[in-house]
């Protein structure tokens, strides 16, 4: 179902959703997958990493027709 | 007697809905709020929880109002410039509704206060706009055991949660920490639709008056996103990570920044005059040594353009500051300058000393 | 020069958004819109548009402002009451942001101006508060060819839709009659939560922005449900129907109704004597015929009770109407009624005219 | 998946959501079916079907596993 963007992760990577990488089947290695491709990614410290619309921890594993979103913090106010 | 059928005809329209009734009202009216912040995310909350009547509400702010807030500050007024936005909130919502406290923190929120304001409220509602105080609130409302209503926005989208409520999740059970380098994410130097604040504010007004009175379903153990350009509204389920909702002390620095970007501004040589006649301005000349000698203003430090960055710590970067030179060119250049440095509020004084020589002071050498 | 350095420094937190940029605000100050209400939907509508730098602003409105309006509609104050919204609203808009042009059409939408003053403008957005002038907005939309903003709410829920925009759906394509008997749905007898409106409003602002801009994607052939209680949004796709698309002419009747519900309101005696002094009050006497032989104030009508409802057309129900009895009970029945047949201003006075007698009168004979 | 009513149509069915009439298998047959069950909504004249969340004609056939919404106009503002 691919990987949607959400705030600064949007502009980072340059789009609002692209398909899921097919090499990668844990959250921990998304994040990986993520820090190699988007660098300015890893400044950001904490990112939610949500499938299926829950919170999903490092360990998770991911399947390719899955809805994984890419959640960082926002400070707007 | 009178007043009490006043008070119930104000809220008539609630107290008829089914489901909320005289009792809700009630509730709303014996709960009291904190609300963080007086800006983008602030005046709609204050301006709804006000209307609705919450017992007594404190305002945490210490800005005043700047142009640049207009676009999307829709409590604060154009002739507001300058003011201080507490007294200005304060006032216009007891103009709203004179039945509720409003209580004035004028003050921005430090670890050496946070815990003492949080504590007197019953419940928190986060519309700060950085992520220094976002964490400083998340950890004293686990403190102090108080339900956190957060909303946060970026560009065209928004965030809303409600943390640290019965037990369920707070902030840093999905951002366990800050970002460590504030440049690329901090504040908002990105920009923001005017109206986005108001849509996620009034979300957190709701938010806030669900968890008081009981009514429907508040966003414990969920994130909701909104996109704004597309309607597109996400809810994404978390869960409560034990330490978390264990915190016992604040951290020693929370990396809290003043957020709001201000532009440089300008004053006329006629503007300069009054305000170096009211007394709190800095004025920064910033010519070359054989200019200054020629003719300069009695009142100005001088630090020629070069120099002003090495020697910036001279200046009150808090305090209004004007900058001037010849003609007002390379004061402007400064200006911009130390605006991007954080200097709050700065003016270029537009045509520079020679406008002075020939508006105000004839008798001043002119080179 | 400075003027238009001033103009984009108050919108440089959108201008120097990715995506929105000077040209798009350039689009905002050229662009016409028209809010039809002043209520709870249309103060944030208006608020968040002014503040945002629309070009020309158009409110259309005539109600005054009534207690009962105070817990959603908050560009006013507990002083306002009975106050023209529209005066107050065009005021406190132009100090909110003077660069933006309000117009007042200080008039119900009827059959008789609709097109001409909808034709005026380039987006029209309906914040009114009946099925009548619903439909009659979105048929003279359809005539003008002008694309709706469409939100309304109902308790804890909203609708919005962008209607009549680029050959999309209109009102009539998904509710193509209003309800026959306005008696269960028309009007909000049944209240609404004060931050509902916010909502709506809000996101039907960020809509006009949107077609204005061409930024995002608007709710064109779509209907966008919101559940505040529970954070339920449901997008519904619609289709055109092309004979709704083609209407050349509205209809003769659209049974438009005044929907704020007023409640009874109380007047003291001395409250009374005030006000008959100014004269703007009808005083309507409802004691028998044997009573009003014993004493009466020459001011007051003669109605018995009985006799008021079908005697009502002697009374004007747009303007304020004060019920006098012997000690106020009788009144208070009357009063009650008379405001649910429509009558937007009553008054009961406390204590009857024995009261009056007591305290201000004591050469009135008592009984 | 059932049928979800909204604004004054829940009031009048008392619920958010009820099992789907199996007896049911047009738009037309529904809204006749909500008539007898709920005359009071009747009364809205003009009452919207949406089914998997698309506006649905009289004729539209209807699966017992379509998600089925009720919606009437409100006017409130």
């Amino acid at each position: 179902m691919g990987l949607l963007f959400f705030g600064v992760a949007k502009d980072i990577a340059g789009a609002a959703k692209i398909d899921f990488p097919e090499t990668v089947t844990r959250v921990a290695e998304l994040k990986q997958w993520l820090y190699e491709r988007y660098p300015a990614i890893q400044q950001l410290n904490s990112l939610m990493i949500a499938v299926n619309r829950e919170y999903a921890a490092d360990e998770q594993i991911i399947h390719l027709e899955d809805e994984v979103a890419v959640i960082p913090p926002v400070s707007g106010g | 007697m009178i007043k009490r059928r006043f008070v119930m005809q104000r809220y008539d329209r609630q107290t008829r809905l089914e489901g909320f009734g005289p009792e809700k009202q009630r509730l709303l009216q014996a709960a009291s709020v904190l609300v963080i912040g007086a800006g983008g995310l602030g005046v709609p909350v204050l301006q709804y929880l006000t209307a609705m009547g919450i017992g007594k509400i404190g305002i945490v702010e210490h800005d005043t109002v700047s142009v640049t807030n207009l676009q999307r500050q829709v409590l604060y007024t154009t002739a507001d410039q300058d003011q201080p936005k507490i007294k200005l909130a304060a006032a216009r919502l007891q103009q709203l509704n004179p039945e509720v406290q409003i209580i004035q923190h004028d003050t921005w929120l430090t670890t050496g206060n946070a815990l003492e304001i949080i504590g007197a409220y019953d419940v928190v509602v986060d519309c700060s706009d950085n992520f220094g105080t976002r964490y400083l609130v998340n950890d004293a409302c686990v403190i102090t055991g108080k339900p956190l209503v957060y909303g946060a926005i970026y560009k065209y989208e928004g965030q809303l949660s409600v943390f640290n409520y019965q037990g369920g999740a707070t902030y840093r059970c999905i951002f366990p920490e800050p970002p460590e380098s504030g440049e690329m994410l901090n504040c908002s130097e990105i920009g923001v639709l005017g109206v986005l604040p108001g849509i996620i504010g009034c979300y957190q007004a709701n938010e806030t008056v669900k968890i008081i009175t009981g009514i429907g379903t508040p966003l414990k153990n969920q994130l909701m996103t909104i996109d704004t350009l597309h309607n597109t509204h996400l809810t994404f389920n978390i869960t409560p990570v034990a330490a978390n909702l264990q915190i016992q002390r604040l951290a020693n620095n929370y990396q809290q920044t003043v957020c709001e970007v201000n532009n440089l501004q300008s004053l006329s040589v006629q503007q300069l005059q009054q305000r170096l006649q009211q007394g709190n301005l800095q004025l920064l000349d910033v010519r070359e040594e054989d200019e200054w000698e020629i003719c300069h203003l009695p009142q100005a430090i001088h630090i020629p353009m070069a120099q002003v960055l090495s020697r910036a710590a001279a200046l009150q970067p808090d305090a209004p500051l004007a900058v001037l030179c010849h003609h007002g060119m390379r004061s402007r250049a400064v200006g911009q300058r130390l605006v991007e440095l954080g200097f709050r509020d700065v003016y270029n004084v537009e045509g520079g000393i020679h406008a002075w020589a020939c508006a105000i002071d004839d008798q001043m050498q002119t080179y």
